[in-house]
């Protein structure tokens, strides 16, 4: 009979093993990845989020926190209408930056 | 009228004979393969095309008008079309003179091809003759307009903003030995017919000259010499051609029919993509329409470098100048053969793989249902732009409320992207799931108009939606349609002077000039901008950009709207909201969509 | 690690702990996972240090794991503890010390409340008398009875037949301190050393000769967390927290874990059980687990009791290698033996963890 | 011009005792500088490179020394008492003289909140947790065993400030960019560490400070967790684990530092608390020296003769301390300007 005596997995990130080469081949490709601060203005304006969750904001997070599935979920929402590129407060290409990340693998190598 | 040679050759004929069979030969085998490339269908269309008399005359009329005598170009700029035609013109009237003399004198003479060329060295005529002296008069005249066309060709290379130009290409180093090849054809020509001029007759040009030489060195031993430097640089500009961008000179004779029989691009780097390729003449007229030009370093990125790469294959170079690209459709506005710079840099973007592909299959349309059935049921889609500005949204349903319209909103709480974004970032297919989507919300509201504010959004809806039964409009033709009706009555303000922005999308992309500006017009006093219509300027927000920095755009939209306000206006109207909020963030005076303008009078 | 720094802060947490005469409270779960270990402790502190410990059979629950599980409202909770005090008050003492961690928490907890909202003390004391007729004084002191023990544990030393140090290599024993999370988290001022570097159990480790070790998750709780581990959906919340802890200490090859909470060493002692059946891992040295002790257990054995009268057979790692290491002398046939001599059943035997 | 020229005791020789001496004397006063320490110049000297222009905090303190060397200075001095006398002050000193005066200027400044009083960050427990001071005397001694070639290093904002458990609820004003100049200025040191600031809010609100935030970001890739620190251990190799929430991930984060630097922040200088009793000027709620007005008066007491300037009424940049001495020797002068 079952107990319940099982192992719960850690919600906790850990920074040291955390597997972030496609954040850092993004930043490469579109350094003003850099300089987000988290406002939200993309995800608040973004025409997909309603129905889909869809963030900039935590994408770019993810992907440094190594939450993949999360980051691919939320970009194969994404329509590229270009909202979010225009409120963004530091002028953060995210449209470009979203198809950028759509053309890199889990590596982060550019898919040929 | 006699023949100079009985065996009617002279060695010095076989350059241009093998420069002659090589640039045709070349150019035969090119075409083959560009109708080879095209899609099935497409062949079909274009081949039925040349049989119908419908078309025929459209591509005689039209090739004649546009590679001979270049008027597109004449319309521009004066100076150059003049260059243009008469060089091109008057080239062609030598050969066909060329041609008419030997069939007049020696019709058994027409199977070789140098005959008509160097026809005064091998025949020596009289100009006593009407007939003669006429035929030697046209000559001499259109040695004469090629020649002036030349020097005026000469003076452009080397000072270009005296004919006109603020920019001009970079030439490779093929297009150069073309271009000096080109240049030395004619005067060499000239010459050698002077020298022979004793012999065989010239007239206003040919005689006076030889005369001259004659004071100070004998012709007989210049003559040959001179035929000789004539035929080799046919030779070499007839050998390089093919491999520079004088190719346009063939190219353009396939593309002018191929665009009548309506083909389209369908492959980034094949049949037509490729025709339009080869048919740009690098004249640059692109760089300085092109708004990214306003700052040097973009100049790189225009059109005619695009086709450059595109012959050598630089892949890398390829992807940066067709990201880069606003989209706004100018470059082909004002490009002589008219290639298609947008449709080619969306073809190149369509190129592209994905590790990631978005789907919207899944999206349930439910909750965006709207219902306007029955006639005059008006839909009115205000787009995700729209949310940014909402003034346009307000001005434009109390204008429908204001004209008695039965509307209803197709995105009220949230709504779908129209697809065009995507269309523009080179992923058709994602944006065929998103047409459906809206689709099916469009088809079921039961509307009988679907009403528009955002020209991005009305050009994907008239383009790619089949919509059969419901009219697609675009809120300025809208509004003016009531205001001729009588539906609306904006009280005309004489003191308001308005201009009128053409949006890309709107004016070069659906063609939208007139309405807009008649329905200003009946609000206050219309001036117009610098460059307007199918020249208006980008406002630097476009969406075509991929990757156009924000700071990068701020110098186009202030260069656009110092031409929007070079007869002091006192608003700006357009009719985009990307429009209206790029111009506002910079604009020394009101920015207006011309709903709230109309709004603001009725 | 700077030890100097620990000791100013242990320095800056000193509690007041009376000398002698005490009224004692025990725990209710201990009593039947570690029976010796209350035995124990009053037997030390009684027989060998000659103190005053007074302990009254009428006390009961104080209510602290109900409250803590939700099932009952803090004032319930108040008018038991408020009758355990009028026992307390009944007997003539004035300083009261527990046995279990929540229970302390509890006490502390509430007499705070109390000076807080004297209010509610009155209302408690009207509870007390209308229920069964009891009047209570307020105890002077409250300690948990490791802070009696760490108080005591020089006197200890002094008494002590074995060291924690390993016989063969003459290295003080690697031990970990696990504090019960209602020691001092809630009141870091009513624990010895405070909340972030509690010195209660390392100060017993160290002056019986062994060496507390510090490892990154020294201070997460062991998982019990009463709704954690009562509630079967969330057990395997409570078992990864532990699993958390061993994975962290496991580098620093610890000899034993020493505890003065009911639930702890219950849980941390059962846990290695449950992850070497779910996941073959073990913890201690060569296929063993990690000894979990009390702190009565530990001292008791310092002192030269038995270790099958400390009651060591119940734990569900074995001790043995720990024993051996200090050299403790024991006789492996009388460890199933029961009080009467006569054999209690033997436990079958784990897949994956090494035991007797 | 007053006739005779009033003796002003200045009572702290930081950059607000040592600016407002300055101007005292240029207007004619007699200031005396009294320092408990046996250098000039209080906290900026002990600092390296100063906000946002990288300037050496040096070149501040010797200008100023240099404007200040004929002013009567007593070093390694401390006040015993001070008494309020009919029009004027005496107060008596450590070295035995006393000092009469016609005003005080309290230029006391500030102290940096003691760090270990944040347990849970192990500040003097674990070897690899230093404060902001401790790296400034890096920077400009280049000599700590702590600090080698490190491969990652945090900075924890607010450590003392806005932290009522740490007994100061205000805002230390200057962590944040502080946090931001030593980041950058560690990146420069060691390209190749990661370097993390975990925050609460970033108040960056000078002069092109968020600039400097950029920069942070774009040009040296600093990561910035909005997340207070909770808890740090030591791992068995004697580096640090950092414990937080990336609140704006709604995750718990953990970290291996080589080096933690704790934003020790700004509290009053209890010295200043006590002289104030003495002269019955009022401590504020925050701990610091109450203004008259905190809008209108803020360089002025509400006992005549009586002034502060400087970070003893609250957490102040540089140039807004300088100012603030500027502005209380314009108020002393009007003050005497008035009583004559």
């Amino acid at each position: 009979m079952d107990f319940g005596f099982k192992r719960s997995p850690s919600s906790a990130v850990n920074l040291d093993t955390v597997d972030h080469a496609r954040y850092d081949r993004l930043v490469q490709l579109e350094p003003d990845a850099l300089t987000c601060i988290g406002c939200g203005s993309c995800s608040a304006t973004c025409t997909a989020a309603p129905w889909s969750g869809m963030s900039v904001r935590k994408v770019i997070l993810g992907l440094q926190r190594g939450r993949d599935d999360e980051v691919d979920r939320m970009l194969s929402r994404c329509m590229l209408c270009g909202k979010c590129t225009m409120v963004c407060p530091r002028g953060i290409n995210t449209r470009h930056l979203i198809l950028t990340l759509c053309r890199l693998d889990r590596k982060g190598e550019v898919v040929r | 009228m006699r023949e100079r040679f009985a065996d009617a050759f002279n060695p010095f004929v076989i350059p241009f004979l093998i420069g002659m069979l090589f640039v045709l030969g070349y150019c035969l085998v090119a075409m083959v393969r560009v109708v080879a490339q095209l899609p099935k269908a497409d062949r079909k269309r274009f081949l039925l095309s040349l049989i119908t008399p419908k078309y025929i005359w459209m591509n005689i009329r039209d090739i004649f008008l546009n590679c001979l005598i270049h008027v597109k170009l004449w319309k521009r700029n004066k100076v150059l079309g003049y260059m243009h035609s008469s060089i091109a013109f008057g080239w062609f009237m030598l050969i066909v003179l060329g041609h008419l003399e030997v069939m007049l004198f020696l019709p058994e003479r027409i199977h070789f091809f140098y005959y008509p060329i160097f026809f005064n060295f091998f025949v020596a005529e009289t100009e006593t003759t009407l007939e003669g002296a006429l035929l030697m008069f046209l000559m001499d005249f259109f040695l004469l307009m090629v020649l002036s066309g030349i020097v005026l060709a000469i003076i452009k290379r080397f000072a270009s903003r005296i004919v006109g130009m603020r920019r001009t290409t970079r030439l490779s180093l093929l297009d150069r030995v073309g271009l000096y090849a080109l240049w030395s054809i004619f005067p060499l020509r000239l010459l050698a017919e002077s020298f022979t001029a004793h012999i065989s007759g010239g007239s206003f040009l040919t005689i006076p000259m030889n005369w001259i030489f004659r004071q100070f060195l004998g012709n007989d031993l210049n003559a040959l010499p001179t035929w000789w430097a004539y035929s080799v640089a046919l030779c070499v500009f007839m050998c390089v051609l093919p491999f520079t961008r004088y190719m346009h000179i063939p190219a353009e004779m396939l593309l002018i029919p191929m665009r009548n029989a309506g083909i389209r691009i369908r492959h980034p780097r094949k049949g037509f993509a490729l025709l339009e390729v080869y048919s740009c003449p690098s004249c640059g007229v692109c760089i300085d329409a092109c708004p990214m030009s306003v700052r040097k370093v973009n100049c790189q990125y225009t059109t005619v470098y695009l086709n450059r790469q595109l012959r050598r294959g630089n892949e890398r170079r390829i992807e940066e100048i067709s990201d880069k690209c606003l989209l706004c459709g100018k470059c082909t506005a004002v490009c002589q053969v008219g290639v298609q710079g947008p449709e080619l840099r969306v073809a190149q973007r369509q190129r592209r793989k994905y590790a990631l592909t978005p789907s919207y299959a899944g999206i349930d349309v439910q909750p965006m249902a709207a219902s306007v059935a029955g006639a005059g049921g008006v839909l009115y889609f205000a787009g995700c732009m729209t949310r940014l500005t909402p003034s346009i949204r307000r001005a434009t349903t109390s204008l429908l409320d204001k004209a008695g319209v039965r509307w209803t909103l197709m995105d009220e709480e949230e709504g779908l992207c129209c697809g065009r974004p995507l269309i523009m970032a080179g992923r058709p297919e994602q944006a065929r799931e998103l047409i459906d989507k809206n689709l099916e919300i469009i088809r079921a509201s039961g509307c009988d108009t679907l009403l528009l504010s955002c020209p991005i959004c009305y050009r994907v809806f008239k383009e790619e939606y089949p919509l059969e039964g419901v009219r697609v409009v675009h809120h300025s033709v809208f509004f003016q349609e009531l205001i001729a009706a009588g539906r609306l009555r904006p009280a005309r303000n004489e003191k308001e002077k308005f201009v009128w922005h053409d949006p890309c999308e709107l004016g070069r992309g659906c063609g939208i000039y007139e309405q807009p500006r008649a329905a200003l017009a009946a609000a206050g006093e219309l001036v117009e901008a610098g460059r307007n219509r199918a020249e208006s300027i980008c406002c630097g927000g476009s969406l075509g950009s991929l990757t156009l920095g924000f700071e990068q755009r701020r110098a186009m939209t202030q260069n656009a709207l110092d031409n929007l306000t070079v007869s002091d206006p006192s608003s700006i109207v357009t009719g985009c909201p990307l429009c209206l909020s790029t111009f506002g963030r910079y604009a020394d005076r009101p920015v207006r969509d011309i709903a709230e303008i109309l709004d603001s009078h009725c | 690690m700077i030890y100097q720094g620990k000791q100013k802060i242990w320095a800056d947490y000193q509690k007041e702990i009376p000398d002698n005469h005490w009224f004692y409270v025990r725990s209710c779960i201990r009593q039947n996972f570690f029976p010796a270990s209350e035995k124990y402790f009053l037997a030390i502190c009684r027989d060998q240090l000659g103190r005053d410990i007074y302990e009254s059979e009428h006390h009961t629950t104080c209510a602290g794991i109900a409250y803590h599980c939700d099932t009952i409202p803090q004032e319930t909770a108040m008018t038991v503890v408020a009758r355990q005090f009028a026992l307390m008050t009944e007997a003539g003492y004035e300083n009261l010390v527990t046995s279990c961690i929540t229970s302390f928490g509890n006490y502390t907890e509430i007499l705070e409340t109390w000076r807080q909202f004297p209010e509610l003390e009155e209302k408690v004391r009207e509870h007390l008398w209308k229920a069964c007729r009891r009047e209570f004084k307020k105890p002077k002191y409250v300690a948990h009875a490791s802070d009696l023990m760490y108080k005591l544990r020089g006197e200890i030393a002094e008494r002590a037949h074995f060291q924690l140090v390993h016989r063969a290599t003459g290295e003080p024993l690697r031990i970990v301190e696990h504090i019960g999370c209602h020691y001092s988290k809630m009141f870091p001022h009513k624990g010895v050393g405070g909340a972030e570097y509690p010195c209660v159990l390392s100060g017993m480790a160290e002056s019986w000769g062994g060496r507390v070790i510090d490892y990154p998750e020294r201070r997460h709780c062991c998982g019990f967390g009463f709704r954690q581990y009562f509630v079967k959906a969330n057990r395997g919340y409570s078992l990864s927290n532990t699993h958390k802890k061993f994975e962290s200490m496991e580098p620093y090859r610890p000899d034993a874990i020493i505890t003065n909470c009911p639930g702890c060493p219950y849980f941390l002692d059962r846990w290695q059980y449950v992850i070497s059946e779910m996941e073959g891992k073990t913890y201690g040295q060569n296929g063993y687990g990690i000894p979990v002790l009390t702190y009565e257990e530990l001292a008791g054995l310092v002192l030269g009791v038995d270790p099958w009268n400390l009651g060591l057979q119940v734990h569900q790692v074995a001790v043995e290698p720990l024993l051996d290491k200090i050299g403790i002398p024991y006789d492996p046939a009388r460890k199933y033996l029961g009080m009467d001599e006569k054999k209690i059943m033997t436990p079958g035997l784990p897949t994956s963890l090494k035991c007797f | 011009m007053v006739n005779r020229n009033p003796v002003i005791a200045v009572i702290g020789a930081g950059i607000a005792g040592l600016e407002a001496a300055r101007q005292l004397a240029d207007l004619g006063y007699s200031p005396v500088l009294i320092e408990k320490e046996p250098a000039v110049g209080g906290h900026v000297a002990q600092w390296n490179r100063l906000f946002p222009d990288m300037t050496p905090a040096a070149e501040v303190i010797d200008a100023l020394k240099k404007q200040t060397a004929k002013i009567r200075t007593l070093l390694g001095t401390e006040i015993a008492s001070i008494n309020r006398l009919k029009d004027g002050f005496s107060l008596v000193l450590t070295d035995g003289t006393s000092l009469l005066c016609q005003a005080v200027l309290f230029a006391t400044g500030f102290q940096l909140f003691n760090a270990a009083k944040k347990e849970e960050y192990g500040y003097g427990i674990y070897d690899r947790v230093i404060t902001n001071r401790d790296l400034e005397a890096w920077f400009n001694t280049r000599k700590d065993m702590r600090i080698k070639q490190p491969e990652a290093v945090g900075f924890v904002h607010c450590v003392g400030s806005r932290d009522l458990k740490a007994g100061n609820t205000q805002c230390s004003k200057v962590c944040c960019i502080t946090a931001i100049k030593q980041a950058i200025e560690i990146k420069e040191e060691f390209p190749d560490a990661e370097v993390y600031c975990f925050y609460m809010d970033l108040r960056l609100f000078g002069k092109k400070y968020e600039d400097f935030y950029i920069k942070a970001q774009r040009d040296y890739g600093i990561h910035f967790i909005r997340g207070r620190v909770s808890e740090v251990g030591e791992a068995i190799d004697g580096r640090v684990v950092v414990k937080a929430e990336d609140t704006l991930n709604g995750k718990p984060v953990k970290v291996t530092l080589d080096l933690l630097v704790l934003m020790a922040g700004i509290v009053c200088n209890p010295d200043a608390q006590h002289y104030a009793r003495q002269v019955g000027v009022s401590v504020d709620d925050d701990g610091f020296l109450k203004s008259r007005d905190n809008i209108a008066a803020i360089t002025e007491s509400s006992r005549p003769g009586v002034f502060f300037a400087g970070a003893c009424t609250g957490a102040k940049t540089i140039p807004e301390t300088l100012a603030e001495a500027r502005s209380a020797a314009l108020n002393i002068h009007h003050y005497f300007n008035k009583r004559k």
